[in-house]
């Protein structure tokens, strides 16, 4: 009998109870030394509370973590980081007002530079943690002048800054482009060279095949099984996950409509620039380009959500430019925005309150809220949607990243809007839940809503689209039909300066 | 699990088990064991009503301000200022209801300009608030000479010193001030966008919420309540003083945050805010009742509330 | 910079006009409003320019009311009540720019040229005598102090020494809050009603508005027989004196002569250079009652 | 772009463009204006700041504590407290150093308590430090017996009323306070742990920062620093009185708060609370020497204050 050593990481018996609830059930894990295990379910299934129980986020109810064998007892973040287990949280936690280098090294104790601080020197070693991830940032702006995509590149530099031997990744990829996401596999790779461990939580399949060496699928709380990828495929992952075979992934595309519907002339922002594009009734557009090429910043301003500095924004004959919000979502222009904790939802509120906000309009008599129509309303919708919750009087704050994005969904589909503008809806979002959303989406259209979808995933704009617009520094570089369109002339147009 | 927002009621039920309010009853039942023949009594009960009426006003509609996630500095000084108006107005010969009712209209007027500034010029609520306070107690300094202005007829000091029943006056307007601003806060749209607003400004903002005009709202109705409870507290005093109501400014804030700490999102809640009131009020009668040095009972009153307080935490699940 | 440009007296007292300048801390104080009122008047009638300069209550900034005061090179600065113990940097600061300083209701203190006051030990006298007798001789009093104030507290004191050589116990002595003091004193008293029932036969206020306050507790409680004094005269004061409630009686300092007084000396001081005969001049109070 | 944090220096180059600083501007050019032979001179120049000194080291550990996002309402009480103690001391008969030591350290604990209640037990700092600043009130005026103590030392008294060449003792103080607050907030990582909790706690918890412990040292900073001020205070005043102190409260939090008008991150910096504390010293300095009525003056200071920060916002860019 050969003595193996043993797991880097393990878990033992693991469960974690919220109140009456146990969303992780008698989880027992084992992790080696230089793989990467990717941790694989739906929506809710607790593979962020496990990532949190490993790292000293949170405490088990019952069970244990061992570290090369021995019994760890965390009671916060600071003794996990100490025992070399880092972890990416799946949610964005940088200090807005404070900077690139800042966010990277905070909370590090680093020899010789515990009392004073260094910017100069912080910036150099920040610059250089930068350098392995392909990025370029502005070192001495406040994070929250980052985009979004750049954002999580800090918080992924923060994570490897820290000599981990246990690397958990919550949802790394969900708001990165193509570029970015294999710039940071490079880094796992040779991480994974180096004998750490690596612990990878997703929902882009893709990835983790091309990526992990093993993977656990946990379903409501327990774990279903761990293998090897290469005796993997695809299906067996789904069905695994939700318990059933997967219908078709993306739907067909649409066959009728294309009135002109919503038309911006000549748009510009802090980005954007000189950008005209028209939205068709019945059709989903889908808008690509790199990180920080002003996609969103675009959809913000159809919506009124930002000031246009220059053009118009007109529904029909009628000129939105100068509208408020408010205005524009009751002639029908809805916006469901990218960042879900800090733009979509009040966190301490309940998954009712949430989709009655912005939906008073019809949830209320005379200036006095109908509690009966907002519960009606949330329970159709939880239905809907599958919103993993314990009621539809659960804070949002309680609820997995994933099922947190369906209820700003939910607000905003109710809205039953004309012109429907989504900027990343799927982020966050599991295999089988995204399927429904894309078939949502074509419901939509042909019931007659303009649709337009940003997403950093050029597959899904394929899948979904039927026309898909390129943005590229601010300026559009081409609108091409995503039935002929293939990821590499996408991508190419992502990278090419428009020709004006 | 129970509905922070969608579910209107007094509120008692969105408060977390046990915490404060176990601070509160167990002053009670303190007080009760150390003096039962005084505190026990109803006189005694409507006399702590009757004291902390005013307050209550004014915590009620500071409530609806932190719901919104400001404060409301220039409360105490507008009870104030509009007391001496109303005051003042009465002397000169004018009849109480339209008195009253111009007096009112200054509170608006005078929540309006906080509003205003905090709202669509964007200042700190704290800076723009502590700003009005010192010019509304100017004002009113100016106004009444810096001296108090008696001799209020009859009908108008009823409303201060009347009873309706076996209730005094104060408490009457308060319960009505109370039982609209919760109305408010739990049952109406605005309320719900207050809440929203205070939640999270930029999603109540992309969800179609005018949040400027929420806010502003919120500072009319404490300029409104700030006005009424100053009224009250002249006919009570049946004088008018230009620095009558300023110790109201930090205990109503104290009594909204009392009373957050009994809420699950962090929020205010009137029924938190009452019970805030309530230890307020009965740790002050208390002592008085207790005979206890007027030092040594400031010096309680601070170790009281922290031990009260401290309760709440005990009852807090780990983070 | 050492060279002090130090403004020339005659360039701020152009054309040899009198200019005085008033601190106060108490300006929100309606007595201090009243003698300080009458003292301006006093001046104008002389063709003084008088300021008023109030800290409300910050005896920090009152040092710094005194030091602004002085750079200013007036030909006097009175301070209109406060404590002298407290003021000693701003007296430096007057003396050092050469200015007189005379107090109103102050305290005798080195750096004053004179001060004119009311004897608050006096007051407290007349005022707890007043009470006594409207008890009937015995009984058992709740005091309303302030002791940070150094007027109410000699006053305090004043009353303290009456009623001990009358006999008479102090029940309690309640600190009453300032601002705020009429409602403050009337929860406090309202308190001490429903503590000690009939056992309370008088109250004594420090000044009238706690005594208002303590008035409308008994009022309100439907208390009779339990009589209030208060001092200071103020004008509220004697109409509820008037009514004929439970307030008894009041102790009117005299602002008037008080005022004239202190005029009087700074004008012997600037004009005539003669300075005070004494450095300090008490004036007695007259106590007011229902007749 | 202009490094926004990560280049220490006193942190001009982090504020705003214009801003508040046009009306701290704007006022010293009006009153030289008006009165420039009284208030452009070296001599009232030094009376502005001598007038300002306590007042900075308050609102200099004050930003301390609001950096961290709390705030400290206790420091005026404390500085009392503190003052009173110091004072009883000597004229007990204790020499100055030591009397000043102890006092510093009753001022250290009395942060301590505070930081414990807000860092460990998790009350919310508002609630904490009322609660502690009504239990430091009782406190002083119990050992001081509510009156003023009197009759110090003149090598006590010189700390307050002495001057260190052209400069008033109290600002040499003030200097040293302000500079070691600056050092530790811009040069420390355990300043950069200040701005990181207040900027997102949750974030610097889950970064492995201790926050607790980072919370704990703000409020001991302030504890430190209020009793400096109460040391100060009563040199100055050359006695030791009560309540001396508790004006600095609202002061101070109101000079921090002018100042935040002034920073880009919307959060304290020591640069923009001295041009707080610029526009409350000069304001108040020039309406005195404007002889302004002064129930006038109080409106016109919040009248002025309103106007000098919203010129903040003409700078700002719109949302
Ligand atoms: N603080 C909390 N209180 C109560 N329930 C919670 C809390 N945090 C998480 N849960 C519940 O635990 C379950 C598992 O959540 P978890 O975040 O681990 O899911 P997940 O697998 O990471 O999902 P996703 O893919 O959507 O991120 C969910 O049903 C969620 O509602
Ligand atoms: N108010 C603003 N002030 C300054 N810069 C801004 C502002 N709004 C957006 N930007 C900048 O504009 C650029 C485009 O931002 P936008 O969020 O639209 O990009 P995006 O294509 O959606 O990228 P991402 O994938 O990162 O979300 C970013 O670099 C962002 O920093
Ligand atoms: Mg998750
Ligand atoms: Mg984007």
């Amino acid at each position: 009998m050969t003595r193996t050593p043993p797991p880097r990481l393990s878990t033992r018996g693991l469960s974690r109870d919220y109140g009456p609830v146990r969303v992780v059930d008698d989880v027992s894990l084992q992790f080696h030394a230089g793989t990467i295990h990717a941790l694989l379910g739906e929506n809710g299934a607790g593979k962020s509370t496990v990532v949190k129980m490993l790292s000293g986020v949170i405490q088990p109810t019952e069970g244990e973590v061992l570290l090369d064998g021995s019994p760890l007892e965390l009671s916060n973040v600071r003794e996990g980081q100490a025992s070399g287990i880092i972890a990416l949280p799946q949610e964005l936690t940088l200090v807005p007002t404070l900077s690139v280098a800042e966010n990277i090294f905070l909370g590090m104790k680093r020899p010789g530079r515990r009392v004073l601080h260094q910017p100069r020197v912080l910036s150099r070693d920040a610059r250089a943690q930068l350098d392995r991830l392909g990025q370029k940032l502005p070192m001495g702006v406040p994070v929250r002048e980052l985009s979004a995509v750049q954002q999580t590149m800090v918080a992924l530099a923060r994570a490897l800054v820290r000599d981990a031997r246990v690397l958990i990744l919550d949802e790394p990829t969900a708001s990165l482009t193509d570029s970015e996401t294999e710039q940071l596999f490079a880094v796992l790779r040779s991480l994974r060279e180096q004998g750490t461990t690596i612990i990878y939580v997703s929902h882009r399949l893709e990835e983790v095949f091309a990526l992990a060496d093993e993977a656990t699928v946990m379903r409501n709380g327990r774990h279903v099984w761990t293998r090897p990828i290469a005796e993997l495929d695809q299906d067996q992952v789904i069905s695994a996950m939700i318990g059933r075979a997967q219908g078709q992934l993306f739907p067909d595309r649409a066959t009728g409509g294309g009135d002109p519907v919503l038309h911006a002339d000549g748009v510009a922002g802090y980005t954007v620039d000189d950008v005209s594009l028209t939205l068709r009734r019945g059709r989903v557009l889908g808008i690509a380009g790199l990180a920080g090429s002003g996609r969103s910043e675009l959809l913000r301003i159809l919506s009124g959500a930002e000031r246009a500095q220059r053009g118009r924004v007109l529904l029909g004959d009628d000129d939105l430019t100068g509208r408020s919000i408010a205005a524009r979502m009751s002639a029908g222009v809805v916006l469901v925005p990218e960042e879900r904790r800090s733009q979509g939802l009040v966190m301490t509120h309940s998954i009712a309150s949430n989709i009655a906000l912005g939906n008073y309009p019809s949830l209320s008599t005379a200036g006095v809220a109908s509690p009966s129509r907002e519960a009606a309303t949330a329970s159709r919708l939880v239905d809907d949607l599958q919103i993993r919750a314990r009621s539809i009087r659960q804070r949002v704050n309680e609820l997995s990243g994933g099922n947190q994005q369906k209820v700003v969904l939910a607000r905003y589909l109710e809205r039953r809007p004309s012109v429907l503008l989504l900027d990343e809806p799927t982020r966050g979002i599991d295999v089988g839940t995204k399927a429904e959303i894309y078939h949502l989406i074509r419901r939509l259209a042909d019931e007659g809503v303009a649709v337009a979808v940003v997403s950093s995933e050029i597959p899904e704009l394929l899948g979904v689209a039927d026309e898909i617009a390129v943005l590229h520094d601010g300026r559009l570089t081409g609108v091409v039909d995503a039935a002929t369109a293939t990821e590499e002339s996408i991508t190419h147009l992502c990278y090419r300066k428009s020709d004006r | 699990m129970i509905s922070h927002l969608a579910r209107p009621g007094l509120g008692l039920a969105r408060l977390a088990p046990y915490g404060t309010l176990l601070g509160f009853l167990g002053l009670i039942v303190l007080f009760s064991v150390l003096k039962p023949a005084v505190f026990l009594t109803p006189l005694n009960f409507t006399n702590v009503l009757e004291q902390i009426a005013i307050l209550a006003m004014v915590s009620a509609v500071q409530t609806v301000v932190m719901v919104v996630g400001d404060f409301d500095l220039s409360v105490g000084a507008l009870a104030s200022l509009v007391g001496v108006i109303v005051a003042q107005l009465l002397v000169q010969g004018m009849s109480p209801v339209p008195a009253v009712l111009l007096a009112l209209l200054v509170g608006l007027l005078a929540g309006a300009v906080n509003g205003f500034l905090v709202a669509y010029l964007g200042l700190s609520a704290f800076i723009a608030t502590l700003a009005t306070m010192t010019s509304f107690t100017g004002l009113a300094l100016l106004l009444s000479n810096g001296a108090t202005v008696f001799g209020l007829p009859d009908g108008f000091v009823w409303l201060g010193q009347g009873r309706l029943g076996p209730l005094p006056m104060p408490v009457v307007v308060a319960a009505l001030v109370v039982a609209a601003v919760w109305f408010l806060l739990s049952a109406t749209v605005l309320g719900r966008s207050w809440y929203a607003v205070g939640g999270n400004a930029e999603a109540a903002r992309l969800s179609g919420v005018n949040t400027r005009l929420v806010r502003f709202s919120a500072f009319l109705v404490s300029g409104l309540g700030s006005g009424l409870a100053g009224v009250v507290l002249t006919a009570r005093l049946a004088s008018g003083h230009p620095t009558a109501g300023d110790p109201l400014m930090l205990s109503s804030i104290a009594a909204v945050f009392l009373g957050i700490t009994l809420s699950r999102a962090g929020q205010p809640l009137v029924a938190g805010t009452l019970v805030g009131l309530g230890i307020v009020g009965v740790l002050n009668n208390g002592l008085n009742i207790m005979q206890v040095n007027s030092y040594v009972q400031q010096i309680l009153t601070g170790v009281i509330i922290v031990l009260a307080v401290s309760l709440s935490r005990l009852s807090r699940r780990r983070r | 910079g050492g060279e002090a440009t130090t403004p020339d007296p005659a360039e701020t007292t152009a054309g040899g006009d009198v200019t005085v300048t008033v601190v106060t801390p108490y300006l929100a104080n309606a007595a201090t409003k009243e003698v300080i009122d009458l003292f301006t008047a006093e001046g104008e009638e002389r063709g003084w320019e008088v300021s008023v300069v109030d800290t409300a209550g910050d005896m920090n900034k009152l040092n710094s009311a005194f030091q602004d005061a002085a750079a200013q090179q007036p030909d006097a600065i009175v301070l209109g009540t406060g404590d002298p113990t407290q003021i000693s940097l701003g007296l430096k600061a007057a003396a050092d720019a050469e200015v007189p300083v005379f107090a109103i209701d102050a305290g005798e203190a080195e750096g004053f040229a004179a001060n004119v006051t009311s004897d608050n030990a006096d007051l407290g006298d007349q005022s707890a005598k007043a009470l006594i007798e409207a008890m009937g001789g015995e009984g058992q009093v709740v005091m309303m102090t302030h002791d940070p104030h150094p007027g109410v507290r000699a006053r305090a004191e004043g009353a303290r020494q009456a009623f001990e050589a009358a006999g008479i116990t102090v029940l309690e002595e309640k600190h009453v809050n300032v601002p705020g003091p009429v409602d403050d004193a009337r929860t406090s008293v309202q308190d001490i009603l429903s503590a000690r029932g009939g056992e309370v036969t008088g109250i004594w206020g420090g000044w009238d508005e706690p005594a208002l306050g303590a008035t409308q507790a008994l009022e309100a409680a439907g208390v009779d027989g339990v009589p209030v004094v208060g001092v200071d005269g103020q004008d509220f004061a004697l109409a509820a004196i008037e009514e004929g409630g439970p307030f008894v009686a009041t102790v009117k300092q005299d602002w008037p002569a008080i005022a004239a007084k202190v005029a009087e000396l700074v004008e012997d001081q600037v004009t005539n250079g003669t300075a005070p005969d004494q450095k300090n001049y008490e004036l007695p109070g007259t106590l007011i009652t229902a007749d």
